[in-house]
């Protein structure tokens, strides 16, 4: 079935099986692989995206479902080489190692901010908690959502 | 992993929808956020013949004023019912149990009318729709028709809901002024429920003058405690005048034994949980 | 000897600055290479068929309808390649008379676990390969599976038939046969008190986040292979070795990889298959597994049943330590699965001085996944069981925890120590760091609150645990790992190579998935060469542009891999010196080579001297150069360190349990480190933080769940139950340094130690918050569920603990509680003696 | 995962009209939830059942038969082996019955043990579990019913 969704600001038109997941459609029709899948259970959150603004399991979106609607992904968040805050403070803060749970977190991090712009340390804890990763211990992952949201990064802070 | 081959339509009107589900019988399964419905098909647990998508169907989206109740359509994601003011004054409970609901991402497309027809014991839906006493609003062939909470929740996956029906609306009665709360009890946070306890009580003068009691995973299906509802009326709101109340609260249930908790246990936690939750929801 | 300073000792260079690390940009904006993201013209998905049962024979694979599906170009049974798919490799195996079955990536007529492949789909797409592969159509013919360990090691049931037995093999060491200290069962009966001990490791599985691809193209010259692993320079070795290619016609590529701890480290069935399937079909190839395919058939880790038996004297001075293992295997032995538990040999005496010593493990075969290496390796296990005995020794003498050990591990003083396992510790200060560990824990203060809480009766319980621990990493002395019967040596190699710009390639043949390997590096070559730290561009992970190397694994990285690029920087600056000294008209050793320039020693400050930018351009003209002199300034090095490395620490983590439920939470977590100098505290502080969290997961909350029918039932990530971020909370991080003296940046490796040392702290402090109970132990992980149950058990058994009611060992009716066994192993007993009966 | 119930109830009928229903394989082997026989002898039956439960929807072919029969002493053991579509793994049931006068009428004891492997089993916080006890809850109740009913 035929669908139009824009993505990172294009649209574009395409022809898709029903079956077909949100995040297979951007990976492999539209090579936006910077989206990645770590799960087939929606625990993860590797595959985060911004469904209208919002967001969303990419992997447990059909791209059907997204016809007619705007998607935004990691790849769709730098302006040029300028960043956004998230990205930045995940780069300050060493809030990732391996890479491959960053594309959700920081798509996570910003709907979380998006909503809740000064959030505490448990805020960032909760609305953080769909999204797994194995590298970091969190740690700096809490740190640098706390710091893109302009605060300073709360106690426990490592090097006390 | 991808799931199976199955055709699609997402038509525009409810009496599209039910037309649909009567030529596809049970080849037909309904979707509305997906976030249930999807894993299963990941798996391929399921292979549908075609999957019913009713998310774009605007007649049943929407939360509105219904009389003395507060109607939530089948299109109104988690995140739509936890952003109305008309939900978080008048039905504290299920707002606080709504957080509750796997994550954020799944909060944004998940519906609250999906999960109760879902019906799955692990929710977080079921008990407080039931302690609230909503009413069902489910349309089929022969028109629609109006099921209480009580006689809804069938069995384990299964509801008063037929092949041939949706649930388009569900009208949960104002509970305002009612103190709330919902404890759930999982090992991480992303996981199901081992157990909840959604309690919701309206205090007069430090007593207990009324009391709903939702319970989560204590059986096939979500359970109301109306033995513990009745002995806490008349209470004091504290925690130790409510405790023997509170205490067997897992007397007659049936709950799972799985890789979070034999039945036994489960038991025991209830009613410590109960204990928490109503002290919780009276203020305490 | 030892300089407790956390300042970087120079400031002024790169080594010791919390640099932002190079490769953010890319992971943070989504320009990733993972190797799913490969597509490649005609590129063919592949699909396994996977057995749903512990162990079968196979009596008949139809594949018709799977061949017959719309876009499939091939389907492969064991039949199909059973002469060709040679047996998977194992590189280490443990004793002369080790017993081990056939390896088969497709299995050919047993099926040996739940998971294990028995047909391959290719197709051309993605959807089609798994619409396919759930046609072919198996018949099994089910055989007695054996899935608990105990059992298995009685052999009740057998995994192999063929084998006769499920015991692969045993190995021991014994510090009085080795001559490295005295006889333990001397010590035993000359024993105050013994304490012995029954501990269980559950099995664990590592769930790197990015599941497992690989992806061959056959057709050009060579075969290119990339493929999500932490070890290509093995895995290339291996495909020649396991396929009869030449090795020269292999090439492996691990492009970005999404984490491994261990998990990467080995060399795959579908690495083989989809090698195979590619030279079968002639096209590109890939395969990426689910998650749950990842969970079911990626290698596990830790499973072992762990017996011992401490020694004392009245005084609290340990006198002999014994350790009794079995390993659980599980259905094959992967690359390195049976050193696994010989990693952990050396380690159980970990920072004390026990005279005596016995160590003996048994590895067993079961009908489960196999395992093999996962963060930490053998040494966690070691840290926890010593950790927890220690604990157990204090209560059995009444004694404060910390005391006991302070009473009996090296002093300061004592390093260089030769352990009763004949290791040679270099450097450590466990008074330093386990006194900063107590200052910024608030030790007295939160032992003061558990006293209040106790006293109160509180429902919240207070418990603090302690973990003093030790490792050895950065694997190692070649020697050592040949006298271990290890299938490689233990060098690293590394290249540095001087473009005509004067900007440095660095080459390194440890292959990094998330370490900062890039960073680390290029601060390291920065210093050696005086040259900007943006200037050095780090280059790994392929055969061809680095054809050399062993890999990123047991925290060697750093300790092996980045001592051999300072020897191939300091090599380059040899080979560039002549060339200057010709250039300023000097006596070769009369230059001094600082901050990327040569000069001339006494001639002053103000004399220009030349750069190795300028050098390196001259040399790519090669115009005038000095007689004879090869025009490159380009250095191999390849490093064999003279030892491993001892990081150690003090871990203390402040434990509340709810009593009525079980629930516990973790109040404050506190480690300093000892992990020697350090070249990048940000990253340092990151691989500690992951560490950690691991570690704690194992004891609270992850376990791979095997049902009685052998099917893994923690098989995705709702059941198999990683911690999030609301699980877990911040923690305090400090560092004392003593450097390690076996490589010139004075470092130790990091990689492990947060996982290594954190999981016996969080048991410790769970049983102390509730040994009032009359609980001294829980298995792993604490669930709510086992905490609450201790407690019930303890408060209902009184006092006096028994074999059977000891700790929940064996808690019936809950999944994988292995009843006290066909071994003959009885649960925690504790023995006191009276002084004098020697 | 591997579940066992047991079950015992009372009929009015002799045991031995009891018995010549409760070893009609096509009587059985159609009380499980959703199974449609396709074929029976005395010895042993074909069919598939198909396992529909909320959003769960599994089939499996297979076939039972007799593994123990004794018809004096009114005792038999049925099993039945379903093997998944869609490569889903295998489902195995147990049935054992004993049949004991008891006054006018009979007791029936029956066992049912069912195992399944594969899929259903590894996904899903044990779901499979509760879904199996309920299905052979179903299933014994069948029983009850043609014999009682």
């Amino acid at each position: 079935m035929n669908i139009t969704v824009k993505v990172d600001g294009t649209s574009y038109t395409d022809e898709v099986e029903p079956r077909t997941l949100l995040v297979y459609y951007l990976r492999e029709t539209l090579g936006k692989t910077g989206t990645v899948v770590g799960c087939d259970t929606s625990n993860c959150g590797a595959c985060t995206v911004l469904l209208d603004g919002r967001s969303v399991k990419s992997c447990n979106v059909l791209a059907v479902q997204a016809d007619g609607h705007e998607v935004t992904t990691i790849e769709g968040l730098a302006d040029g080489e300028t960043l956004t805050p998230v990205q930045e403070a995940f780069r300050e803060c060493h809030a990732l190692q391996c890479g491959f749970c960053t594309p959700g977190m920081i798509m996570q991090a910003t709907d979380l901010l998006a909503t809740n712009p000064s959030p505490t340390e448990d805020e960032v804890r909760v609305g953080m908690e769909g999204n797994l990763c194995r590298c970091t211990g969190y740690h700096n992952i809490v740190k640098a959502v706390l710091q893109a949201s302009g605060q300073p990064a709360s106690s426990g802070g490592e090097q006390a | 992993m991808i799931p199976p081959e199955f055709d699609y339509a997402a038509p525009g009107t409810v009496s599209e929808a039910l037309a649909l589900l009567a030529e596809h019988g049970d080849e037909a399964k309904v979707l509305a956020g997906g976030q249930s419905l999807l894993p299963v098909l990941r798996m391929r647990l399921n292979a549908p013949g075609i999957v019913i998508d009713i998310s774009r169907i605007e007649e049943i989206k929407g939360i509105t004023e219904s009389g003395d109740a507060v109607r939530i359509g089948a299109g109104a994601t988690y995140q739509d019912v936890l952003d109305s003011a008309l939900v978080s004054e008048h039905l504290g409970l299920l707002h606080k149990a709504l957080t509750e609901v796997a994550d954020a991402q799944i909060r944004h497309r998940g519906t609250v009318c999906g999960a109760l027809v879902h019906a799955d014991p692990a929710g977080d839906v079921g008990a407080p729709v039931l302690a609230l006493d909503a009413r069902m609003v489910i349309q089929g062939p022969d028109g629609e028709r109006t099921v209480d909470a009580s006689d809804f929740f069938v069995d384990l996956f299964e509801t008063a809901v037929g092949e041939d029906e949706l649930l388009t609306a569900v009208e949960i009665p104002k509970h305002t002024g009612w103190g709330a709360h919902y404890e759930k009890f999982v090992r991480v946070s992303h996981q199901w429920a081992i157990i909840g306890i959604a309690a919701a009580v309206r205090v007069e003068g430090g007593t207990i003058a009324e009391a709903k009691v939702g319970l989560t995973n204590m059986g096939s299906t979500p359970l109301r405690a109306t033995s513990v509802e009745q002995a806490l009326v008349g209470k004091e709101a504290t925690e130790d005048a409510v405790a023997e109340a509170c205490a067997q609260v897992g007397e007659g249930t049936d709950p799972p034994s799985d890789l979070n908790g034999q039945a036994d246990y489960r038991k025991h936690v209830a009613g410590v949980l109960t204990r928490r939750a109503v002290v919780a929801a009276a203020g305490g | 000897m030892t300089a407790v300073d956390d300042r970087p000792a120079e400031a002024t260079h790169e080594v010791g600055r919390d640099r932002r690390r190079k490769e953010d940009q890319r992971l943070i904006t989504g320009r990733t290479r993972w190797t799913d993201n490969m597509q490649l013209q005609g590129m063919l998905h592949l699909a396994m068929v996977r057995s749903p049962v512990a162990h079968a024979r196979i009596t008949g694979i139809d594949t018709t309808a799977a061949r017959e599906s719309t876009g499939v170009i091939a389907v492969l049974t064991g039949q199909d390649v059973k002469d060709l798919q040679g047996s998977l490799p194992c590189a280490w195996p443990i004793t002369e008379d080790q017993k081990a079955p056939p390896h088969p990536a497709i299995a050919v007529d047993r099926v040996a676990f739940s998971g294990e492949v028995v047909a391959v789909v290719a197709a051309r797409t993605a959807a089609a390969a798994r619409d396919a592969a759930e046609l072919v159509d198996v018949d099994y013919e089910d055989l007695p599976a054996v899935l608990e360990l105990k059992a298995a090691a009685a052999d009740e049931a057998l995994a192999h038939p063929d084998l006769g037995t499920n015991r692969s093999a045993t190995w021991i060491f014994d510090s009085a046969e080795a001559g490295t200290g005295g006889s333990v069962d001397e010590a035993i009966r000359d024993a105050d008190v013994v304490v012995e001990r029954e501990f269980r490791q559950q099995r664990l599985i590592p769930a790197f986040m990015e599941p497992r691809s690989t992806v061959v193209d056959p057709t050009g010259e060579q075969f290119v292979m990339w493929s999500a692993t932490q070890v290509p320079h093995i895995l290339r070795l291996m495909l020649a070795m396991t396929l009869g290619v030449d090795e020269s016609k292999v090439r492996v590529v691990a492009p970005d990889v999404g984490g491994g701890f261990g998990g990467k480290l080995q060399v795959t069935p579908e690495e083989i298959i989809t090698f195979l399937v590619a030279r079968h079909t002639g096209r590109p190839c890939k395969w990426t597994e689910t998650r749950s395919e990842s969970l079911l058939s990626a290698h596990h880790g830790r499973d072992q049943w762990q017996k011992l038996t401490l020694a004392a004297k009245q005084d609290g001075t340990v006198t002999g330590l014994k350790v009794e293992l079995l390993a659980d295997m599980g259905a094959y032995l992967g690359l390195v699965t049976p050193g696994v538990p010989i990693l952990g040999a050396f380690m159980f005496n970990s920072i004390y001085k026990f005279p005596a010593y016995h160590f003996a493990c048994t590895n067993v075969f079961t009908n489960k996944t196999w395992t093999d290496a996962y963060r930490g390796a053998g040494r966690p296990e070691a840290t926890f069981a010593i950790e927890r005995m220690m604990d157990e020794l204090a209560v059995e003498l009444g004694r404060d925890p910390m005391e006991v050990r302070e009473q009996n591990w090296i002093t300061h003083e004592e390093f260089p120590f030769t352990t009763v396992c004949g290791l040679e510790y270099d450097s450590g200060n466990y008074e330093a760091a386990t006194e900063r560990a107590k200052e910024l824990f608030g030790y007295a203060e939160l032992r003061a609150e558990q006293q209040r809480r106790r006293e109160s009766g509180d429902r919240v319980q207070l418990g603090l645990g302690i973990s003093t621990f030790t490792e050895m990493c950065g694997l190692a002395p070649s020697r050592v790992l040949g006298s271990l019967n290890y299938g490689a040596g233990g060098w690293e190699h590394a290249s540095v190579r001087m473009l005509p710009t004067g900007k440095v390639e660095v080459i390194t043949g440890s292959s990094a998935h998330g370490q900062g390997h890039e960073t680390a590096w290029s601060q390291i070559v920065a210093d050696q060469l005086g040259v900007p730290f943006e200037d050095v561009e780090v280059l790994h992970g392929d055969t061809q542009i680095s054809h050399k190397g062993l890999d990123t694994y047991g925290s060697r990285s750093l300790v092996v891999g980045g001592q051999a690029v300072i020897n191939a920087a300091k090599k380059v600056i040899e080979k560039a010196k002549p060339l200057a000294a010709y250039q300023l008209e000097a006596n070769v050793d009369d230059l001094e080579f600082t901050d990327g320039k040569f000069t001339v020693k006494g001639a002053g400050a103000d004399q220009e001297g030349v750069g190795l930018a300028g050098l390196a351009l001259a040399v790519f003209a090669a115009h005038d150069l000095p007689d004879g002199m090869e025009p490159s300034l380009d250095a191999d090095a390849t490093f064999d360190p003279v030892n491993f490395s001892f990081p150690h620490g003090t871990h203390l983590c402040a434990m509340e349990v709810d009593t009525e439920t079980g629930a516990s939470r973790m109040r404050s977590y506190v480690c300093v480190d000892d992990i020697g100098n350090v070249v990048n505290p940000l990253i340092v502080e990151g691989q500690v933080h992951g560490g950690l969290v691991q570690g704690i997961a194992q004891a609270l909350w992850e376990e791979a769940v095997y049902d009685d029918q052998g099917t893994l039932v923690s098989g995705s990530f709702v059941d198999y139950t990683l911690p999030t971020t609301a699980d877990t909370i911040s923690f305090v991080t400090d560092r004392t340094t003593s450097p390690s003296t076996s490589n010139d940046l004075g470092v130790k490796g990091v990689g492990e130690a947060g996982c290594i040392a954190s999981t016996p702290a969080v048991v410790n402090a769970v049983l102390d918050a509730i040994r009032q109970y009359g609980v001294d132990d829980i298995l792993m992980p604490c669930t709510p569920e086992r905490v609450w149950r201790a407690i019930q058990h303890g408060q209902a058994g009184a006092s006096r603990p028994t074999a059977e009611d000891a700790a929940g060992h064996f808690a019936e009716g809950e999944p994988n509680q292995d009843p006290p066994g066909p071994a003959g192993v009885t649960g925690a007993t504790t023995t006191t003696q009276e002084g004098g009966q020697a | 995962m591997a579940m066992e119930l047991h079950h015992t109830f009372t009929v009015a009928a002799t045991p031995e009209d009891t018995w010549a229903l409760l070893t009609d394989l096509e009587q059985v082997g159609g009380c499980f939830p959703g199974a449609t026989v396709t074929s029976a002898t005395d010895e042993e039956f074909t069919g598939n059942v198909k396992v529909k439960l909320g959003p769960i929807g599994v089939t499996y072919q297979g076939e039972g038969r007799f593994v123990e029969r004794d018809d004096e002493a009114h005792r038999a053991v049925i099993e039945g082996l379903g093997k998944g579509l869609r490569g889903l793994g295998n489902a195995s049931a147990k049935v054992t019955l004993q049949l004991k006068p008891e006054g006018e009428g009979t007791k029936a004891d029956v066992t049912t043990s069912m195992n399944i492997t594969g899929k259903p089993a590894q996904f899903g916080r044990g779901v499979m579990q509760t879904v199996s006890d309920k299905l052979l809850g179903q299933f014994v109740e069948c029983i009850e019913g043609k014999l009682t009913g």
